[in-house]
């Protein structure tokens, strides 16, 4: 049983894959991700706000 | 003897340090001649010069580079205080026009962390690749605020990269930016704004993007609050003389020692190093991959607007603010005389600019967890 | 888990600190849309706001706040740099021409040290209690000195109630200035100046002013040399370009790192206590019976004079100059539309400011002799 | 002797006054005495500079 | 008793204060009523009032005169900065057009160790002489920044004999200048330059003066750095936004500062001694033998190029900067009322500037080396 | 030999010459050698560069 995972995760991770090189990957998924969260959540508040308050008839 | 403590200054003369005053040469020239972003590339340039003299001195305890490192650089004073009065300058309100237009911003900081995988791959310490990666944030202050933290002696090359290649964008982004559109991409028209926004908005936006990003990202607090503490001193309309001193003086006496100071810390020990060239090269990358992941994305949007969407505007995710903006007008213009898309573009490249500062406090705080 | 972390912002945030965001975002309301002091109700809010999100690391040690707290506030750098700027602004002629406008001046102070007993009999501790009689100096940069020597840990809750107060100046004073004099007292004219001052005088004044308090109350030296350094620069009208740097340049940059850093010192774990709010209703009482003392004074130098002065001009004593100044003009012309006591009244203004550094130095002193 | 002074003493001090009242009585009379002192002072002192340094007759 | 230590302040008050406060009553007097370089002594005097005040714990750890001292005295910050703005402000262009000039600057600087020796023969232990005989540089910031390294207790008296003697320059000079040439040489006319010089020259020249004197006097680094900097801000033409600041804003915010920290030294304790009185002896002298030796030369310029140098501009050599090239145009006028000697002795007088600089770092080299 | 070299050397320095003195001469030499060596340097290289860059035509 232990002996059949181990050649099974070593195929999962691609071979020559350093540990720095994993963080790496991780490091920008996570960080792409927050990337879009913040952003699009920045989106969705511009959008309340540019509903909320309006231009008055003076502003243009 | 004394004597010979007077000539030691040229007996302790290297050749590396001739070759970094070489170098602090050439950025004066290129500041003054090619007008590379010269505020900060011209202090940069005499502060190499001056770091390579020989016993000055002057990185000693005490010294005057020892004293505006420790005071600007390692505090953040330096790149937080310069934020305050880009705030006061930039007008958020081609953006808050186009909010789409921040997705764009999003998806062209991949510029960072591509990067940062591939100085992985070509051998740098996780640390040293995430500072190298930041070069892609194309913001001067974000880069030297985020490699001071993570790899301080790999912040000359960093900062000098981040302004040069800002510096070169004109030269850089263009052929990808082709390469990635067909000529009927380039030639799609946007539509000039026909929402307009209000006072109130402009003066929220602020106040909102501070909550936001610092409660979802802590570690960017710091450069989003100064950046949007200036722009709140701008937009609420009544502090006008505390806007202008932010974006005029206090902007202007960070500058001068900021750059004098970044220079500073580019003496030969820790210049010269066969991998700082590499960090040059990846820096191009990151300024390349940020643009394609823009225009690329662009295309994502133009292909789901139903092609109302130039992807062209895309390249300006990046931030270089404003260069890359002025980028996109010009390669629009090329494609079709009359399609004038500088202000989408302005839009992306300030969400470029947010952005920026986003992806490096997410890096920061990444690391921070890995390290 | 780095993932953690990212999130772990909104994990810490807590009602308190949205509380507090909450009560920012209010000060910004106040500063922009009621024209509240917003030269530093404005950045006030905006560090609340910041300070008040969890994991910034800007108050750990190293943070941009602990370094503006520790460089700025700590060292009394920021109160005494903007006293500078101050001098530089205020002209004593109208106090040099009418000298006996001092002593109300002095009355008005009693606002201070009524409010600290106050503040002792519902249960501060002595510190605290003085540290919240100060708001009375009616004056943002003693307050802020005074407190941030006394009671650190109420500097904010003490600075936002000094400068709220001094814009609500025309809503406080007009009821007490009305409810103790008659319309006959509130009628009486005074004579424009007849004396004018020489140049020498108004150079002399500034150092015979920091000579005479410095040897009397020690402990006011520094607010009365820096107050009255600005004054000579102005003065002397040989160093135009240092005193016109002074009111400008020196006092914008520091105005606008003081109010954030203020701001930022308003946690919700300092300042979200009951005791918060006596402290704002000492506030009041504190402007109202500095108004009330000065006004009763005023009628005391009303009946020794024969009825030559107004009591109406006490009420500048409390300084906030120069909204009080203003309004005793105001509340003079309802009585009598021919009556102009402004420049009485700015005479009493600036003799408050004087008596404001005077009581602070004198609290510093008395208080470090009890503690 | 010694017995009588003390409830003598005991009822000059009002009796509910704290330490830290008593403490703030004392500030309060001799920083207002300070106040006054150091401005009465001051304004000798400009009454003197008004005689001494007269305006010249180009100065109004 | 706290009543006692509000009185206490009177009562510590020593003779000695009363005169130092005198003795900034005079300086405040000279700087406004006899225009003595009034930007620098009008604020040393308030400072030497201020600095006098007992028990105001103004110098005491965290006291402000301790904080500004420590920040910027002893850092060199000061001076430093100053530098900047100074070479922002100055046209090399004279000298540039008349390299030769540059040697007369040389000359001068006898004028530094030959009151050193002088000091030392009279007594003075051997940094205080070299500190004294800095005053020969006639340059301020120079002055402060090697006095405050050799002899901090005597910076007050250094500094205030070189900003009162520069005053006096149309005073020492002109006898001395009489005294060693014939009137056939004052009246020897010189020819208005013929060469111009390039931008490209302009550009390179402080960056070349850089490197050739940090190299042969490494301790020079830090002021010719500064002064350079500054210099090349001004004539790269590419960053007037930062030029125009370090010679405004920034020069002046760091001058109050200086100016009142520089009075602030200058205690009773420190300054009331009798050999005080001789530093202003040999400072006189210092001004005195600069001039003679600048002029000597010039006469030895003369005879070898023929008379085709007037040697009055050799007293120009001091610095001084600008007044004594206006005394050497105004001597040379009274000689012949159609001499023009101004661009020349401004070449001398520009050249004296980098001449003061390097004998400075010389100085403190040699110091370093000795003692 | 040796005690022959002490009054020579002691002859050379003028006898009431201080230590401080002695090294003031020094200071004094070499510091006025390095002021002139440095501003001839720097003479010479201003001549060198006012040679190599000329104004341009449009320059004067
Ligand atoms: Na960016
Ligand atoms: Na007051
Ligand atoms: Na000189």
């Amino acid at each position: 049983m232990y002996l059949s995972l181990v050649p099974l995760t070593a195929s999962l991770q691609i071979a020559p894959l350093s540990q720095d090189l994993s963080r790496g990957l991780f490091v920008t998924w996570a960080g792409m991700a927050v990337v879009f969260s913040v952003l699009v959540v920045l989106t969705l508040m511009m959008l309340a706000l540019g509903r909320i308050f309006r231009p008055g008839p003076d502003e243009e | 003897m004394p004597w010979e403590e007077l000539l030691s200054g040229l007996l302790h003369f290297t050749p590396g340090q001739g070759l970094m005053m070489l170098i602090g040469g050439v950025l004066i020239y290129l500041a003054i001649n090619k007008g590379a972003e010269p505020v900060l590339l011209l202090p940069i340039g005499l502060g190499i010069i001056l770091a390579n003299i020989p016993l000055s001195g002057m990185h000693e305890e005490g010294g005057i580079f020892w004293l505006l490192k420790k005071a600007g650089l390692e505090t953040e004073v330096f790149p937080l205080f310069i934020f305050i009065g880009i705030g006061a300058m930039i007008d958020f309100g081609s953006l808050l026009e186009r909010p789409y237009t921040v997705l764009l911003g999003a998806a062209a900081q991949f510029g960072i962390f591509g990067t940062m995988l591939l100085a992985i791959v070509v051998g740098f310490p996780l640390n040293e690749a995430a500072a190298i990666g930041i070069i892609g944030s194309a913001d001067g202050p974000t880069s030297i605020y985020v490699a001071s933290i993570l790899a301080p002696s790999r912040l000359g090359a960093v900062a000098v990269a981040a302004y040069s290649y800002m510096a070169l964008v004109p030269i850089i982004q263009p052929p990808i930016m082709r390469l990635l559109t067909t000529k009927a991409e380039r030639k799609i028209r946007m539509p000039t704004a026909t929402t307009s926004v209000s006072r109130t908005t402009r003066i929220m936006f602020p106040i909102v993007a501070v909550v936001v990003t610092g409660l979802l990202v802590p570690k960017a607090t710091p450069l989003i609050g100064m950046l949007m503490f200036g722009n709140l001193l701008r937009e609420s309309g009544v502090v006008t003389r505390l806007a202008h001193t932010a974006e005029n003086e206090l902007v202007n006496i960070v500058t001068i020692l900021l750059g004098i100071t970044v220079g500073s810390t580019m003496t030969a020990a820790t210049f010269l190093r066969a991998d700082t060239i590499l960090i040059f090269v990846l820096g191009i990358v990151a300024f390349s991959l940020g643009t394609a992941t823009g225009v690329v994305f662009g295309k994502v949007m133009c292909y789901l607007s139903g092609r109302r969407v130039n992807p062209l505007i895309g390249a300006a995710g990046i931030s270089a603010f404003p260069m890359s903006a002025r980028v996109v007008q010009k390669v629009g213009l090329q494609a079709d005389p009359h399609n004038h898309l500088l202000m989408h573009a302005v839009g992306a490249n300030t969400a470029g600019q947010i952005a920026s500062v986003v992806a490096g406090g997410a890096l920061l705080a990444l690391m921070a967890g890995i390290l």
